[in-house]
């Protein structure tokens, strides 16, 4: 297998910035890489993205936070975190000390805190490169997700781009949820996004058969997991055939190197791995390593040769 | 600053390990069947207190998340664990036969702290609860503790390990809510009894139990440790599904991870009355929009 | 258990039309009813909706048309179908004669043929009402699926609504690819849809790891089946906390009788199972079977007292 | 009007049942796995050529598709398929235990329709998809058919059946591609030798094979009938995913489910270059926007 491997290259990049692995972690589905070290060696993937963080500290929301579903999950956290403060004091230093790369997701209610944060991450070590989950409720417009909004959406990735560290690739975040997911990648990379990560949770809802009522505390969801990822797959597949100069950052339900390939081959440059992670914490140096050996058996001498490849 | 009695749970001396073990023994006990795995790394980490997670259904399953078992016992090189069948997760692992293999990861969470040797000390165990603190039973009279045990169940059939304890504990109190094995009634009734000679107290089972032994112990000015069961979604730490408010060492209160932060928590610092709610003085509440009254 | 059942009142209806159960089954899951024969009693369960048609015969798309994916499946099939006449002639009077009820789905590419179709059904025995497939081509704009146009789903309803049998209720069947389902949903009541089916499939892709090339003849398919549970509630869930008063024939990965208790109580008053009557076709009695059981173990002496009840 | 030499296949008289039912016995054959199930009510209603479709992985399975399988062999009670482990759901089903059990619906299918009685029969079957023309063969002896066989595979560990065609047919050649049984080389070379005494030919096996085997059958003027195997999601006709295209009794070609007029079909009325396309003449393409040309 090894030897299999070694004989593809497996770099790749995010923006401008390289890397040595497509396979990265998801946002909020490895918290900050800490309790992944066991189970992975960080410095080999391409990097941690890290549980989206806001200006101040977050509580989230109250518990119950999670659902299983078939072959999926719904939860509703409500991006508990550090905020910027302690993302900069702890989080950041210790994959920086370690020399693991971050990739580092931001969110925000209003245009300006995601400026803000932006502002905030110039320059610091190990930081690739920002993740914009637009995926919040903008409270400029009564509460709709900006991701939801073409315009809304640009917005909030311009000020990014223009308050960020020059060499830090930008990445939108988009959402499944929408008539025509096409016109707002397009939309975010007028406005500057270097990259597109896709997707992010379907909404969703589970009703519990004993109280009756949703299971979840935010009575909706986020739907993660292989059940999304034929809808992840599809939205990479039109958003590369729309604008096949931008690079993606797929997930949706990567549980294996297969299903890693058939977003390579879909038209992503990268992957993220989020709900697998529960179900296999290994799961993504044993992704890298099947998704390596898939490109070998079908004869690609690189990753990025593979990349679109379903489109010719 | 804090006027608790309990300090939290430091954390485990090793990192947990992931591995495919063999079931070596399978023995139904009453309502819920014992498995025991073959998992030397893990036996070798494992203290009383923490749990594994196992992988349900292989490959082709449609459940995605591990299911969270408490470590009832290690001995060279095996792990047991004591299954209750509840849902689909739980009924797949209880129907484990000796020679199958199954994906665990473990041990997780942290492990009950151990008082000064020789401190008293009073364990109670509900349900399936019980065989978690036979370990650490055994583990405190090694260490010159004496040890009291109060082991409860709706019903003799649910009851659990009542043996186990009686080779660690002595007394050993048994009740049932029907009255079909032991004395007719609740755990608390006996730990009532039992408390006053301990110097520390385990608790291990329902939460709405956990929560009647971790006030009974700190109303008596009784440091306590419960072992608490939030639902999970990963068991290491990386999804923040399994929350609870929880008062930390410096007097605040923050939503700390069961897996990670726990599943041990010190009885007087888990808000139990506020689980299920997002009280104003949770760190990081302010920015949820939720106000001071 | 049938004591059980039997204390349970499962009578319910499709606006107008009365029906003796809630269980239906899907458009395009269980053809025009009769191979289900020896697995179903069809005069027991609430209706056969039938396989989507349109004025003319269609030989549907090349194969492959399906592909499985994890608790789903993806399909595009594109209407194989024999056309208005052939239905009117071979297999509504095989559903009449055997005193099935059936719900006939109606499909198009422009809003004349809907209007026609709804016409020509005016008075046919054994028929209930209509479903309208709105989630085909509009032709007269690019292709854009009627379904996620407000206006242009509304112009269909209307004119089915306008042409269709007075006596039959006519459903619109919505697509959950909106980024506002409930905004489609008011648009399509206000045109004069007595009810609505939701949801139909989402837009899926998958590729084959093997020929690197989409599965699908296709390339994209429609995803059904269990997977797509948590959206399909969360999309009668917000219609129906938007629209109490409009009845809604639930669907999307229903299974058993618990997953069908997720949708009444979510606001559906009828369910159709559709995916899961390819992995088991006695599906339809069970789902029924169990779905009364567990109302009566709730303690609801009718199926109606529990149509919403999450919402209290 | 059709100048072909094959009618459709009739459909089967019986309806297709829904059992859970036992697996009996358990036999690896080369690459395969042959599987009896205590299937009384299935074994009485089915006949040669027809299939069953399984469940797979049980309740908490991400497969919900059935996986349809040749039947190969009906005796008193039970019902026998052979299983090429191929993907998840064929690899569940070959490793299925004895006293294991599994949720079938059968049979299925349209059977292979019997010649006037004494008619000279050929059958030729490709891989696992010879123990499928084992109870056809037999039923063809029976009505007093002189019964040759040919049986082919990539490899002698893809063979199937041979002895038990042995005892039905003769004579029974076998070819390999790689040589390693029988005679190198294609079914279709020894079919070419043995056709010529044939009054009708059966065939089962590979898309590729089912071609070739009815291109010379209907070069020679003899009519042949194949069972295909297309991708089912139901197995039952109500999906509408396995169709080929297939000229009708009043020679129009229209896609015709392989479940439900399959899947034994006249092998000149299979249009097998046109698998996978929508050709103009197919009824109902032009409302696909297909124009002849
Ligand atoms: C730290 C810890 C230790 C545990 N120790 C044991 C033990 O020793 N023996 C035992 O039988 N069970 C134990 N449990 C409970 C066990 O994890 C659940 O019973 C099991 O997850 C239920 O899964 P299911 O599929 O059978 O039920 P389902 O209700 O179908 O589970 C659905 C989801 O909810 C979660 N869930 C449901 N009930 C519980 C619960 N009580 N606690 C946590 N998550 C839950 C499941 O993990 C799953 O994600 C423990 C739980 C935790 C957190
Ligand atoms: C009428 C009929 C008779 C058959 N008889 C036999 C038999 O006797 N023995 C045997 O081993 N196999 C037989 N097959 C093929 C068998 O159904 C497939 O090998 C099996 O479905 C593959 O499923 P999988 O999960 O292992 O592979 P996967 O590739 O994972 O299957 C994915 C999907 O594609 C479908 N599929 C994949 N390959 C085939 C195929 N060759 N034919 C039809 N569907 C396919 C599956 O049903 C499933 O829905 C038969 C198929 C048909 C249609
Ligand atoms: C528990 C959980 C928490 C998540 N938190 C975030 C988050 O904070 N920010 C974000 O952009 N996406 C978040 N996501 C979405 C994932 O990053 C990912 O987009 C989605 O889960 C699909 O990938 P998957 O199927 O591999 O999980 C979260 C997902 C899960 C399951
Ligand atoms: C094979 C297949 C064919 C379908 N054909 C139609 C159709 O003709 N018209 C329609 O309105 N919906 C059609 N659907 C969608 C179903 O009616 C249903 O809305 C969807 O599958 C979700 O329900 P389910 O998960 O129970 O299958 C089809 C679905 C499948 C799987
Ligand atoms: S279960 Fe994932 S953080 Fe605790
Ligand atoms: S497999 Fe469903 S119609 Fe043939």
């Amino acid at each position: 297998m090894t030897t299999v491997e070694t004989a593809v290259d497996m770099s790749t990049s995010l923006g401008s910035a390289p890397i040595p692995s497509p396979v990265l972690t998801a946002s909020g589905c490895s918290a900050f890489g800490r309790e992944l070290e066991p189970f992975d060696d960080l410095t080999a993937i391409g990097a941690v993205v890290t549980k989206s963080v806001q200006l101040r500290a977050r509580s989230g929301r109250p518990t119950p936070r999670m659902a299983e579903t078939p072959s999926g999950m719904l939860n509703s956290i409500g991006l508990q975190g550090p905020g910027i403060d302690g993302l900069l004091a702890d989080e950041l230093p210790w994959l920086a000390e370690r020399g693991v790369r971050s990739f580092v997701s931001i969110a925000g209610t209003r245009v300006e805190d995601f400026a803000e944060l932006a502002a905030r991450l110039r320059g610091v070590p190990g930081v690739l490169g920002l993740e914009v989950n637009i995926s919040c409720p903008n409270v400029e417009s009564r509460g709709e997700v900006f991701a939801c909004d073409p315009v809304a959406a640009a917005d909030v990735v311009a000020a990014v781009r223009a308050a960020a560290d020059p060499a830090h690739p930008v990445y939108a975040k988009l959402s499944p949820d929408v008539t025509d997911i096409v016109s707002v990648a397009r939309s975010v990379t007028d406005a500057g996004a270097d990259g597109l990560s896709m997707i992010n949770t379907l909404l969703g809802l589970v009703i519990d058969p004993d109280t009756m009522r949703p299971v979840l505390g935010g009575v909706t969801g986020g739907l993660s997991g292989p059940a999304v990822r034929p809808v992840a797959l599809r939205c990479v597949w039109q958003v590369h055939s729309a604008l096949p100069g931008v690079p993606i950052l797929g997930m949706g339900g990567i549980r294996s190197g297969l299903d890693a390939l058939q977003f390579v081959l879909a038209g992503a440059s990268a992957v993220s791995v989020g709900t697998a992670v529960f179900n296999d914490p290994s799961a993504l140096s044993r992704i890298h390593t099947e998704l390596a050996a898939a490109l070998a058996q079908r004869g690609f001498a690189s990753l990025t040769e593979a990349v679109g490849y379903a489109h010719r | 600053m804090s006027a608790l009695l309990t300090s939290p749970a430091p954390r485990a001396a090793n990192p947990p390990v992931q591995r495919v073990v063999e079931v070596v023994a399978r023995r139904p006990v009453n309502a819920y069947v014992e498995l025991t795995l073959a998992a030397p790394e893990i036996a070798d980490r494992a203290e009383p207190g923490q749990f594994v997670a196992f992988a349900i259904g292989g490959e082709t399953s449609a459940m995605l998340l591990r299911r969270s078992i408490a470590i009832a016992g290690t001995a060279d090189g095996v792990v047991t664990v004591v299954v209750a069948p509840h849902g689909p997760g739980s009924t797949w692992l209880a129907a484990l036969q000796v020679g199958e293999r199954v994906d665990v990861v473990g041990p997780l969470g942290r492990p009950f702290p151990l008082p000064e040797p020789g401190v008293p000390a009073l364990v109670v165990g509900g349900g399936y609860g019980a065989a978690a603190l036979v370990g650490l039973a055994a583990r405190l009279g090694e260490s010159g503790s004496a040890v009291a045990a109060v082991t409860g169940a709706a019903s003799a059939d649910r009851l659990c390990s009542v043996d186990e304890l009686g080779e660690v504990a002595s007394p050993v109190a048994v009740t049932t809510d029907d009255g079909s094995a032991g004395r007719r009634g609740w755990v608390t009734d006996a730990v009532a009894e039992l408390i006053g000679d301990a110097g520390v107290v385990y608790a291990c089972g329902p939460m709405a139990m956990l929560r009647a032994v971790a006030g009974a112990a700190t109303a008596a000015g009784i440091p306590s440790y419960v072992a608490v069961e939030e639902s999970m979604a990963c068991g290491i730490g990386v999804c923040m599904t399994c929350v609870l408010p929880v008062i930390g060492e410096d007097g605040r209160t923050r939503f700390s991870r069961s897996c990670a932060e726990g599943p041990v928590f010190g009885g007087d610092r888990v808000r139990f009355a506020d689980v299920g709610t997002l009280p104003w003085d949770v760190v990081g509440a302010d920015a949820m929009g939720v106000v001071a009254p």
